[in-house]
C-alpha cells in the first residue's frame, strides 16, 4: 500500500507539475512575447538557499520562515528519504539513534515553531489582512504541514509508549521471555523510554538494574537515550491513561499510514498550492527585471510563473508608498498584494467582476512606481514591471486608464450624462469646493493673461481643447461637467503659471486640479455604467 | 455642425427709386408680437412682410424677463388674463419647447406682507383654474436654498422661463422660410391713404438710405410702444401711456425656480432664472417716450432694496447688466399702471375710417401668440381667408441660427475637433466664430446687414461679464476680414455697440463689475482712444 | 498657525503695478532697503507707451501736439491735479530716470520729445504719448505718402490689418495689408507664446520670405506688437535687415506684449537690486507706532510682519484694487484714506461711455500735498511717511487726459526722493 | 542639526544619485538625517481626490512629529505638496477632523507644528550662502549652467513662499559659489513637462525639447533642477530621440556643491560627470 500511495502521488504530482507548466506556457504565450528566458542565477541561488531578499525584508519573518524551510529541509532529505541519503553516509544508520532522533524532533520542532509563527502573523499583521480572501490564502498548505509534522510527532508518541511494538522489537532482537528477565527490562524501559504497560510492573533498584544491563545487552546499539526525543517523549510523558487504549489498538499501526500518506498530499499538492512558491521563487528571482524590449513588443503581462511564485506574504503592502491612499478610498487594489492576486486571477481564471476590474485599474493607477515594492518582494517578483504592463492590460479589457478614457470620449456624451452625474458627485467629498462656489472664479475679468502664460497652450496643438481661461468661463456657465471632460484639464502640468499670474487672484490652478478630480470620479462611474451596460447586453 | 440648414435663401429685394414691392400683409414692428404674426399669416398661406426699424426685440419684446406667466400673479388684479397665460402657457411649452424652459414657479411671502392676500391667494388660484401648491417654507428653503429665513408662506406654481430673442428669431425664421420676408432697419416714412385705405407705404433703409414703396393689402401697426406715432402717420389718434420697467441681470443663476413675491405686484418683486443668470425687475415709471430708456441708478438701488427681502443674496452678487423696456398702455384710468390693463390692445381702424389698418399693443409677452392669433383673425376676415389659426397646432421649428442666443450654448463636438479652426471671439459666452457665421449668414439671407450690433442680438455676444470690452474688437477684426464691413463704418459700429452696452451697465458699476468696465475703458479709450474719434 | 516671517526696511511699496515698479526702482537706487508687495500681472495690461499728457483741455477732442502747453493750462485750471503738484522739471526728470533705468535691463525707449508722438493703434486710431519703446517708434515716422504695409497673422485675435487699413484710409491712402499663415502654428495664436518665436532666426526667414513680395512696394512695414519678449529690439532690428525694411510694431489689446517686457524688465532688475518681493501679499491691519509701520503681509500661507519707515502707497484704483466701490460709496483698501469722489453714484458714470468729459468716477481717489503724502479731509498729512503714487491720485483722468504713466512715474520719482531726503536728513 | 529625511518616491530607483550625494552633503554641513517610513507625498493623488492628497501628506507631517523633526527634501514636487497640505490642512477645519480621525487610527498625531524644508531654502536660509562659501575649497571650473526653478516650489507663491516667484535668484546664488557659472534663460521657472509624462508623453516631451532648446541657445553646457522629478525629465529623457540635437548636459546640484565643498567622488553617487576631476582649486 505504502508503494502504491507513493507512487500515484508522485505520479499525480509529475502531472500536475507538467499541467502547470504547460499552463505557464499556453498563458504566457497569450500574455507575453517570446524572450530568451535570460536568467540570472547566482541571486537566485543565493535567495533560495538562505532566502536573503526574505532576510532583508524582515529579519523576524525571516527567521520564522527559515525555521520551516531549515527543519523542513532536513526532515525531506534526513527523515523521509533516510534510505537516499543516511543509510548510504553513515553505516550504523538507525532513526532511533542519537543524533538522528534528536535532530529529527528538532527540526519538527523548528517547523512547528515556525508555522505558528506563520498562523500569529496572519492573524496580527495589519496591512496583509486588509484583504479577508488574501488573508486565509495559504493556510492550507501551512495546515497541512502542521498536520503531518503533528502525526509524525504523534506516530513517534506512539512508538514510544507502544507495548505491543515493545514485544515485538523483543521478539525480533532478543531471545528473552518473562523468565530471562524479560520484565526488568520493561521495568527500564517503563522508566527510561516511557513505554507503557498494561501490567503494573514492580520497580526497584535492583530490577532496574538488570533491566539496565538487558538494554545495554540487546538495545543500546539501536536506540538512544529517549530523552533526545524532547518533543514526543513529553508527548508521551505526559499521555498517562489514554496510553493503555492506543496501545490496545495498535495506534502506532494505523498512525503510520496516516503520517506518510499526509506526506504524500504534500507531494501531490505540490504544483497546486502555495508549497509551488519552493519551485516558482527560483525561477521568479532568476528571471530579469522587465525591459523595454517587452513594451516595445507591446506585451502587457510579466511571465505567468513568476507571478505565481507569490506567496502572498504581504510585505509589499507593509512599504507600499500610496498606502495612505488605500486608509481612505478602501480599495484593496491599491496595495500590491491585492493587486498581483487580482492579475493571477486575470491570467489563470480570469473571473473579474467589472467594480473589481475597474478597482484594479484605480488602484494601480494609484500606483507611484517607487519601486518599493519590487525591491523588497521576498519572491523577487517583479512586481513594478507588473504594473507598468497592467494599464495596457486593463485598457484591452475595456478598462483604459481615465485619461485615455476621458481623452476617447465625446464631450457631447461627456455632457449628456451631466445631469444623473449632478447629483452623484460632491457628497460626502472633502474638496476645497472651487468649482461649486462662484465666487472662486466669477472675478474673471477676461484677460486671458493665464492662456497666454499657460504652457500646455502653448505647445498643446490638437492636443489640447480648452483654455485655461475658457474652463473659468465654462465654470461660470454653469458647464462644470464639460469642463471636466476637456482635455486641458488632463494635459494641465499643474505648473501653476496662471494663478500666479492672475490678476484676479483667481486659483485657475487648483480649479483645473479640482476639475481633474470631478472627471476621475465621472470617468470611474461611467466606465462600471459602460460595463454594465456590456453585460446587459450580453 | 450641420451645415446645410441655413434658412432658405430669399431672392433679395432689390428695391431702387420708386420701385414698388407688393404683398398682402406689410407688419410693422419685429417683435415677438410682430414676428409672430407674421408667422401667424404665413402659415395661413398669405404674403407677408416684416418691417422693422432696428432689428428684432428692440423694444419691450427685448426688455422684459422673459418670463412665462402660470397666470397666478394676476389671478387677484385680473383672472381674466390669468386664465389666458395658463392656456397659453399650455400651447407654448407644447410647441416652443426649445425656447423655453420649465422652471416652475414659487410664490413667496416673507415677514411684513400683507396677511389677507397670502390667505386669499390659493383660493383665487382655484377660482381661475391655476395649479398652486401650498409648500412649507422650510421645505421651500431647501428647494431653493437662497430664499429668505424670513420666509413665512409658499405656493408652488408652473411659472416658466421663455427666451424672447430666440423665439422671434425662430418665429422669423420660420416665417421666411416658408417664403415672407423681413426687412430689418427699414422705417415708415410715411402712409399713402387714398379713399379711406392706405395704398403704400414709404419707407427707408435706414443703412443705406434707400426709399421705396411697399403696397399692401393690409397693414398691421405691431410696433408696441411706438404704435400711437405710427397710427398718427395714418392720422389716427391712439392715447398711450408708458411705463418704463427696469431690469437687473445677475452674473449667476441664483435660483432654480421663477421666484415671485406673494403680494399685490409691485416692483423688484420677481426673479426669473434665465439660463446661467437670473433677471430682478421690475419697476414701473411712468415716461414720456418710450425712445432712449435706460436704468437708472436709483431705479437699480431700489430694485435691490425691494428684492434682498426676497433672496438675501441679491444684496451681495454681482450684476452683469441692466436693461429696460417699455410697457405699452392704452390707458384711460389713473393709478398704477399696473392695474390699467396688462390685456393687449387690437384696434380694427375701420372705425377710424382707414380699412386696411390695425394695430395690435400692449399685452404680455405669455400671451404673444394669442395676440398674433386675434390680429392675424382680423386680416384674415378683412382678406376673406378663411383658414384657422395654425400656431396652436404646428411646433415652432428649432433653427440653427437661433440657437447661439441661448445663454451657455456648447455645440460640444466642434471642441473637440475644430477648436484649433474655430476660435472662440466672445470668451465669456464662449461664441466661437463659426457660429458668429451662421449668425452672419442668416442676417444677410434675412437682407440685413451683419454688424456688431445685430450680431450681438442674435449671439450671447457681448452679454457675458466683460460687456464687449474683448469680443468687439475681435468680432470687428473678424468681419472685417470677411470682408462684410468695409471703409470707415467699423469703428462707428464699435462705438455704436459699445455705448448700448453701456447703457446697461453704467448703473450698477461698483465692486468687480467696475473693474471690468475699468479695464474696458482703459482698452477702448486709454489705448485705442475712440472717445476722440 | 502659518508660518511667520519678519523683515525690516526702510521702505515698503505697496502695489506692482507701474508706478509701484518705478517707485521700488528709484527706491532701490538710491540704495534704501525695499519691501514690495502686490501683484505684477497688472502690467499686462500696460500699453508699453509712457504718457504724459495728451488732451487737454477734454472738450477740445483733440490730441496735444506738445504736452507743455496743455501743462501749462492744466495747472492753471486744475491745481489740485497731482501735474499741478510737481512742476514740468520733475516729470521730465523722472521720465529720464525711467529711460535710463530701463536701459539697463536692456529694454530702450525713445527719450520724451518736446511733441508728442502719435502712435498708431490696433484699432486703426493714434494715441498722442510721449515716451515710447524703440521697437514702436519708427511708426511714428508714418507721413500721408509714405507706401505701407500692415501685416496681420491669423489666429492672433483683435488684429486685423485691413480694418486698419480701412480706417487709415482717409488720412492714409496707401496702405497694403498682408494677412500671414503663421508657419507651424494653426488656430489661436496667443500673445505671449507667439512673441517667443520671433525671437528665432528660422521664424523670422519664414515670415520674411512671406513679406518679400510687398518689398519693392513699401518702405514701412506695421505689425503687431508681438515681436519677441526679451530681445524685442533685437529681433525686429533681424527682420529689418532680412526685408529692408522699416518696422515697427503696433501695440493691441491686453495681455500686451510692450507691458510683459516691462514686467520682465522690472521684475528682473529690482530682484538685483535686491527688492523684496511679496508677491500677491495683501496688507492686513497696517499700524503706525510712531517710528515705523507695522504691516502684515498676509499670504495664503504665511505671515510676513514688514516694520517699515516708509509706506508707498501704489495699489492703483478699480482693477489694481487699490480702491474698491462698494454699491454707495468708494473706499480705500489698505489704509482706509479718505477718498474724494462724487456724492453720489448716479454721479460716478455718464450715460454716454464716450463721453467728452469723460466720467466722475475717474476723478474719484486719494488727495496728497505737493509731495504726495496723503491728507485727510482738513489738509493735514495723514503719516508723516505715507505717500500715495501713480493711478490712486484724485483728480487724474488718467484714461482720458492720457496721462498714466507721467503721473505715476512723477509721483513715484517725487515721493521717493522725498523719503529719501528726509531720511539722509535724519541720520 | 537633526531633520528628518523625506526623500520622495522616485529618487531611490530613479535618480540614486541624487540620494547619495544629497545625504553626503547633508553630513559634509553637519546635518543629521533620519530615515523615516514616510509614504508617497501626495502629488500624484492630488488627480484623483483632494482628500487622499492632503492626508498623505498630514501622515508624513505627523510621522515626522512623533520624532519631533522637521522635515527636509530634494525634491521641489514633494516640498510643494507637503507646503499645500499644511496650508489647507491650516485653512479648513472639516479637513483637519478627518485627518485627525485618520490619523488616529494608526496612534499618530499631527498638531501643524512640523516645517517642511527644500535642499535649496534650507541651504539658503538655514544655512547661509557666506557659510556655505566658507567652507568650499574645490572651485569648480567655470562652466556655463542654466538652472530650472521647478513649479512646485516656486508656485503658488502665497503658499510656498519659496522665493521670488516672477524673477527667483536663491539658486543661481548658491550654484555661483562653487565656480560654475550661472547663464540667464528665458524659460528657468517654466515647468520641464515631467508631470503629465504618463499621461500625454508627445506634450510633455514638446514641453521638455523647448525647454532644452532655450538652455542651448542661451549657451549653457549643463541644465541643474535641485528637484528629482524635473531632474528624472532631463536625465532620462532628454538623450532620446528628438531631443538628441541639443548640446545640454543635466547635472546633479548636489554634486555640484559637493564637489565644490571637496566630497569624495566615490560618496557622491557612481555616475559622475568628467567635471569633477578638473576641479580647479
Amino acid at each position: 500500500m505504502f508503494q502504491i500511495a507513493l507512487y500515484t502521488s508522485l505520479i499525480l504530482s509529475t502531472a500536475g507539475l507538467l499541467f502547470q507548466v504547460y499552463r505557464f506556457k499556453k498563458k504566457g504565450s497569450l500574455w507575453v512575447p517570446k524572450l530568451k528566458l535570460n536568467l540570472d542565477l547566482k541571486p537566485a541561488l543565493f535567495n533560495t538557499i538562505f532566502q536573503s531578499r526574505l532576510f532583508r525584508a524582515s529579519k523576524t519573518r525571516w527567521a520564522v520562515h527559515f525555521l520551516v524551510f531549515s527543519g523542513f529541509i532536513y526532515l525531506v532529505f534526513f527523515h523521509a528519504l533516510d534510505e537516499l541519503t543516511v543509510f548510504n553516509l553513515f553505516q550504523y544508520y538507525q532513526p532511533t539513534l542519537d543524533p538522528f532522533q534528536f535532530l529529527r524532533n528538532f527540526a519538527g520542532f523548528l517547523v512547528l515553531v515556525g508555522c505558528i509563527g506563520f498562523l500569529f502573523r496572519r492573524s496580527f499583521n495589519t496591512r496583509i489582512n486588509q484583504d479577508n480572501k488574501i488573508k486565509y490564502k495559504g493556510i492550507f498548505s501551512i495546515i497541512l504541514i502542521l498536520l503531518v509534522i503533528t502525526s509524525g510527532f504523534m506516530l513517534e508518541t506512539i512508538k514510544i509508549i507502544s507495548e505491543p511494538a515493545f514485544l515485538e522489537m523483543v521478539e525480533d532482537y532478543s531471545d528473552l521471555d518473562e523468565e530471562t528477565g524479560l520484565d526488568n527490562l520493561k521495568i527500564y524501559w517503563k522508566t527510561h523510554y516511557q513505554v507503557s504497560f498494561k501490567k503494573d510492573l514492580l520497580i526497584t533498584e535492583d530490577t532496574l538494574e538488570r533491566g539496565r544491563l538487558l538494554n545495554n545487552d540487546y538495545c543500546l546499539d539501536c536506540h538512544s537515550k529517549i530523552k533526545s526525543a524532547f518533543v514526543s517523549n513529553a508527548f508521551a510523558m505526559h499521555l498517562g491513561k489514554p496510553a493503555n487504549f492506543l496501545n490496545h489498538y495498535r495506534a502506532d499501526n494505523w498512525l503510520y499510514p496516516i503520517h506518510y500518506l499526509l506526506s504524500f498530499l504534500m507531494l501531490v499538492c505540490l504544483p497546486f498550492s502555495r508549497f509551488f512558491h519552493m519551485l516558482l521563487i527560483p525561477f521568479a528571482s532568476a528571471r530579469h527585471k522587465v525591459t523595454d524590449k517587452y513594451f516595445q513588443k507591446k506585451a502587457v503581462f510579466i511571465h505567468p510563473a513568476t507571478l505565481a511564485a507569490c506567496t502572498n506574504c504581504g510585505i509589499c503592502s507593509e512599504v507600499c508608498s500610496v498606502y495612505p491612499n488605500f486608509l481612505i478610498t478602501r480599495n484593496k487594489q491599491i496595495l500590491p498584494h491585492s493587486k498581483i492576486e487580482s492579475a493571477r486571477k486575470i491570467i489563470f481564471t480570469a473571473h473579474l467582476k467589472p467594480e473589481e476590474l475597474n478597482q484594479l485599474q484605480l488602484g494601480n493607477d494609484d500606483c507611484t512606481m517607487c519601486n518599493n515594492c519590487t525591491d523588497i518582494c521576498p519572491s523577487g517578483i517583479d512586481l513594478q514591471g507588473l504594473w507598468k504592463t497592467l494599464p495596457q492590460t486593463l485598457q484591452k479589457m475595456g478598462y483604459p486608464d481615465n485619461y485615455t478614457f476621458v481623452k476617447d470620449k465625446a464631450l457631447q456624451e461627456w455632457g449628456n450624462k451631466e445631469s444623473e452625474k449632478e447629483q452623484a458627485t460632491g457628497a460626502h467629498e472633502l474638496t476645497e469646493n472651487l468649482t461649486g462656489r462662484v465666487y472662486s472664479f466669477e472675478n474673471c475679468v477676461q484677460c486671458t493673461i493665464c492662456t497666454n502664460v499657460c504652457p500646455v497652450v502653448a505647445y498643446g496643438g490638437n492636443d489640447n481643447d480648452m483654455t485655461p481661461q475658457q474652463i473659468m468661463n465654462l465654470l461660470r456657465l454653469g458647464k462644470k461637467q464639460t469642463a471636466a471632460g476637456t482635455r486641458m484639464v488632463w494635459n494641465c502640468l499643474t505648473c501653476y503659471l496662471c494663478q500666479e499670474h492672475c490678476p484676479s487672484e483667481i486659483k485657475v490652478a487648483d480649479i483645473i486640479i479640482e476639475l481633474r478630480n470631478i472627471s476621475n470620479q465621472a470617468a470611474d462611474r461611467l466606465k462600471i455604467m459602460n460595463a454594465a451596460d456590456k453585460a446587459n447586453k450580453l | 455642425m450641420k451645415k446645410n440648414q441655413h434658412p432658405v435663401k430669399l431672392p433679395l429685394l432689390v428695391a431702387t427709386g420708386d420701385d414698388i414691392v407688393e404683398t398682402d400683409v406689410l407688419i410693422i414692428g419685429g417683435g415677438v408680437t410682430g414676428t409672430g404674426i407674421a408667422r401667424d399669416l404665413t402659415l395661413r398661406g398669405l404674403d407677408v412682410i416684416l418691417i422693422e426699424t432696428s432689428d428684432l426685440n428692440a423694444g419691450a419684446s427685448g426688455g422684459n424677463h422673459g418670463l412665462l406667466h402660470s397666470g397666478a400673479r394676476y389671478v387677484c388684479s385680473d383672472p381674466e388674463a390669468a386664465v389666458e397665460c395658463a392656456t397659453e402657457l399650455e400651447i407654448l411649452k407644447k410647441n416652443a419647447g426649445h425656447c423655453i424652459e420649465e422652471t416652475g414657479g414659487l410664490f413667496v411671502a416673507v415677514k411684513g406682507d400683507k396677511e389677507n392676500y397670502i390667505t386669499d391667494f390659493p383660493d383665487m388660484c382655484k377660482k381661475s383654474g391655476i395649479p398652486s401648491k401650498k409648500i412649507d417654507p422650510k421645505e421651500a428653503r431647501e428647494m431653493e436654498p437662497s430664499l429668505s429665513d424670513e420666509t413665512i408662506a409658499v405656493y408652488k406654481v408652473n411659472d416658466a422661463s421663455i427666451n424672447p430673442f430666440k423665439l422671434s428669431i425662430e418665429n422669423i425664421n420660420d416665417a421666411v422660410s416658408r417664403g415672407s420676408c423681413y426687412l430689418s432697419h427699414t422705417r415708415i416714412e410715411t402712409f399713402k391713404i387714398e379713399n379711406k385705405a392706405i395704398v403704400y407705404a414709404r419707407v427707408r433703409n435706414q443703412i443705406s438710405g434707400e426709399i421705396y414703396k411697399i403696397k399692401a393689402k393690409t397693414y398691421v401697426n405691431a410696433t408696441g410702444a411706438w404704435a400711437g406715432s405710427i397710427a398718427a402717420m395714418a392720422g389716427i389718434h391712439i392715447s398711450m401711456v408708458f411705463s418704463k420697467g427696469s431690469l437687473l441681470v445677475t452674473s449667476k443663476r441664483i435660483t432654480k425656480r421663477v421666484i415671485s413675491r406673494l403680494r399685490k405686484p409691485t416692483d423688484g418683486d420677481i426673479l426669473v432664472p434665465g439660463g446661467v443668470v437670473s433677471i430682478l425687475g421690475t419697476t414701473s415709471v411712468r415716461i414720456k417716450s418710450p425712445d432712449n430708456i435706460y436704468p437708472t441708478v436709483k431705479e437699480v438701488d431700489y430694485i435691490i432694496s425691494e428684492g434682498e427681502k426676497l433672496i438675501p443674496e441679491l444684496k451681495t452678487c454681482r450684476y452683469i447688466r441692466a436693461y429696460a423696456g417699455v410697457r405699452p398702455l392704452v390707458s384711460m384710468g389713473k393709478g398704477d399702471d399696473r392695474d390699467v390693463s396688462r390685456g393687449f390692445t387690437l384696434l380694427d381702424h375701420e372705425k377710424d375710417q382707414v380699412h386696411n389698418f390695425i394695430t395690435i399693443t400692449g399685452g404680455k409677452l405669455s400671451t404673444y401668440r394669442l395676440m398674433a392669433e386675434k390680429t392675424s383673425d382680423i386680416v384674415c376676415k378683412k382678406h376673406r381667408v378663411s383658414v384657422e389659426c395654425r400656431t396652436k397646432t404646428i411646433p415652432l421649428p428649432s433653427t440653427h441660427s437661433g440657437e447661439w442666443s441661448e445663454p451657455g450654448v456648447l455645440v460640444n463636438d466642434p471642441f473637440k475637433s475644430d477648436a484649433l479652426e474655430d476660435p472662440f471671439l466672445c470668451e465669456c459666452e464662449m461664441v466661437p466664430a463659426s457660429a458668429i457665421n451662421t449668425v452672419i449668414d442668416s442676417i444677410k439671407n434675412n437682407g440685413g446687414k451683419p454688424d456688431l450690433s445685430s450680431i450681438a442680438l442674435r449671439t450671447r455676444v457681448g452679454k457675458g461679464p466683460c460687456q464687449g470690452a474683448f469680443c468687439s474688437i475681435r468680432i470687428l477684426s473678424h468681419l472685417h476680414d470677411r470682408g462684410e464691413i468695409i471703409g470707415q463704418t467699423g469703428i462707428n459700429d464699435l462705438k455704436y455697440f459699445l455705448n448700448e452696452r453701456w447703457k446697461g451697465e453704467q448703473s450698477l458699476l461698483w465692486g468687480q463689475a467696475l473693474v471690468q468696465s475699468s479695464l474696458k475703458e482703459m482698452i477702448h479709450c486709454g489705448l485705442f482712444g475712440l472717445e476722440l474719434v | 498657525m502659518k508660518d511667520k516671517k519678519y523683515i525690516t526696511c526702510d521702505i515698503t511699496v505697496i502695489g506692482a503695478g507701474f508706478a509701484g515698479m518705478v517707485a521700488a526702482a528709484r527706491a532701490s537706487a538710491l540704495g534704501l532697503k525695499t519691501v514690495q508687495t502686490g501683484n505684477s500681472s497688472q502690467l499686462y495690461f500696460a500699453s508699453g507707451l509712457f504718457d504724459f499728457l495728451g488732451v487737454y483741455p477734454l472738450h477740445s477732442r483733440i490730441p496735444l501736439k506738445d504736452p507743455r502747453t496743455g501743462l501749462e493750462l492744466l495747472q492753471k485750471e486744475m491745481p489740485d491735479h497731482p501735474y499741478s503738484k510737481t512742476g514740468l522739471e520733475a516729470i521730465l526728470k523722472s521720465f529720464d530716470f525711467l529711460a535710463r533705468f530701463l536701459q539697463s535691463t536692456g529694454l530702450n525707449y525713445v527719450k520724451p520729445d518736446k511733441r508728442n508722438r502719435s502712435v498708431l493703434t490696433a484699432a486703426g486710431t493714434f494715441k498722442p504719448t510721449c515716451m515710447i519703446p524703440e521697437t514702436i517708434s519708427k511708426g511714428c515716422l508714418l507721413k500721408n505718402n509714405t507706401p505701407l504695409l500692415l501685416v496681420d497673422f491669423k489666429g492672433l485675435k483683435g488684429f486685423c490689418a485691413g480694418q486698419m487699413a480701412d480706417v487709415l484710409k482717409k488720412i492714409h491712402p496707401n496702405i497694403l495689408t498682408l494677412s500671414v499663415d503663421v508657419p507651424g502654428e494653426g488656430g489661436d495664436l496667443n500673445p505671449t507664446y507667439f512673441a517667443t518665436l520671433f525671437e528665432d532666426s528660422s521664424f523670422l526667414k519664414k515670415l520674411a520670405t512671406q513679406i518679400s513680395p510687398f518689398l519693392d512696394k513699401v518702405e514701412l512695414m506695421g505689425m503687431p506688437a508681438v515681436c519677441g519678449v526679451n530681445k524685442s529690439l533685437d529681433a525686429l532690428t533681424r527682420l529689418e535687415k532680412m526685408t529692408g525694411l522699416d518696422i515697427f510694431e503696433i501695440p493691441m489689446m491686453p495681455p500686451s506684449i510692450p507691458g510683459l517686457r516691462l514686467k520682465n524688465a522690472f521684475e528682473k532688475k529690482l530682484a538685483e537690486n535686491n527688492v523684496h518681493f511679496l508677491t500677491q501679499a495683501k496688507i492686513k491691519s497696517p499700524q503706525f507706532n510712531g517710528s515705523e509701520f507695522v504691516l502684515d503681509a498676509v499670504n495664503q500661507n504665511m505671515e510676513t510682519q514688514i516694520r517699515s519707515r516708509g509706506v508707498i502707497l501704489a495699489t492703483g484704483r478699480f482693477p489694481g484694487g487699490g480702491l474698491h466701490a462698494q454699491r454707495g460709496y468708494i473706499q480705500e483698501t489698505v489704509f482706509n484714506l479718505p477718498v474724494y469722489q462724487p456724492d453720489k453714484r448716479s454721479l460716478w458714470h455718464h450715460i454716454n461711455f464716450f463721453e467728452q468729459q469723460g466720467h466722475m468716477i475717474n476723478t474719484a481717489g486719494v488727495e496728497t500735498d505737493n509731495v504726495f503724502r496723503p491728507v485727510d479731509t482738513h489738509g493735514a498729512v495723514v503719516y508723516e511717511n505715507l505717500y500715495a503714487i501713480g493711478t490712486i491720485l484724485a483728480h487724474n483722468d488718467w484714461v482720458r487726459l492720457k496721462s498714466g504713466s507721467g503721473v505715476s512715474a512723477v509721483s513715484a520719482f517725487t515721493s521717493v526722493n522725498d523719503f529719501y531726503k528726509k531720511s539722509a536728513a535724519g541720520h | 542639526m537633526k531633520l528628518a529625511y523625506f526623500p520622495g518616491c522616485k529618487i531611490n530607483f530613479y535618480l540614486r544619485d541624487y540620494d547619495t550625494s544629497f545625504k553626503s552633503l547633508m553630513e559634509k554641513l553637519g546635518v543629521d538625517l533620519v530615515q523615516l517610513p514616510f509614504n508617497c507625498c501626495g502629488y500624484p493623488a492630488r488627480s484623483t481626490s483632494f482628500e487622499i492628497s492632503v492626508f498623505s501628506s498630514i501622515r508624513n507631517f505627523a510621522l515626522a512629529r512623533k520624532y519631533d523633526l522637521d522635515i527636509i527634501t530634494p525634491c521641489k514636487c514633494c516640498f510643494g505638496q507637503l507646503k499645500y497640505a499644511s496650508y489647507q490642512w491650516h485653512e479648513n477645519k472639516e479637513l483637519k477632523q478627518r485627518m485627525d480621525c485618520l490619523l488616529a487610527d494608526e496612534n499618530l498625531f499631527w498638531d501643524g507644528k512640523t516645517k517642511i524644508k527644500h535642499l535649496l531654502s534650507f541651504l539658503y536660509n538655514d544655512i547661509g550662502v557666506l557659510e556655505i562659501k566658507k567652507k568650499i575649497d574645490h572651485k569648480l571650473p567655470e562652466k556655463k549652467i542654466v538652472t530650472q526653478y521647478g513649479c512646485h516650489a516656486l508656485r503658488p507663491f502665497t503658499i510656498t513662499g519659496f522665493d521670488n516667484p516672477h524673477a527667483p535668484g536663491i539658486f543661481e546664488e548658491l550654484i555661483n559659489i562653487t565656480g560654475f557659472k550661472t547663464v540667464e534663460w528665458s524659460k528657468s521657472t517654466e515647468c520641464c513637462g515631467n508631470p503629465i509624462y504618463t499621461s500625454n508623453k508627445n506634450l510633455s516631451l514638446k514641453i521638455l525639447n523647448s525647454k532644452l532648446k532655450a538652455a542651448s541657445e542661451s549657451g549653457a553646457d549643463h541644465i541643474c533642477t535641485a528637484c528629482t522629478h524635473c531632474q528624472i525629465q532631463y536625465n532620462d529623457l532628454s538623450f532620446q530621440n528628438e531631443c538628441q540635437k541639443h548640446n545640454i548636459t543635466p547635472v546633479l546640484f548636489t554634486q555640484i556643491l559637493g564637489a565644490a565643498l571637496g566630497i569624495k567622488k566615490e560618496k557622491l553617487g557612481e555616475d559622475r560627470l568628467p567635471i569633477f576631476d578638473l576641479r580647479v582649486s
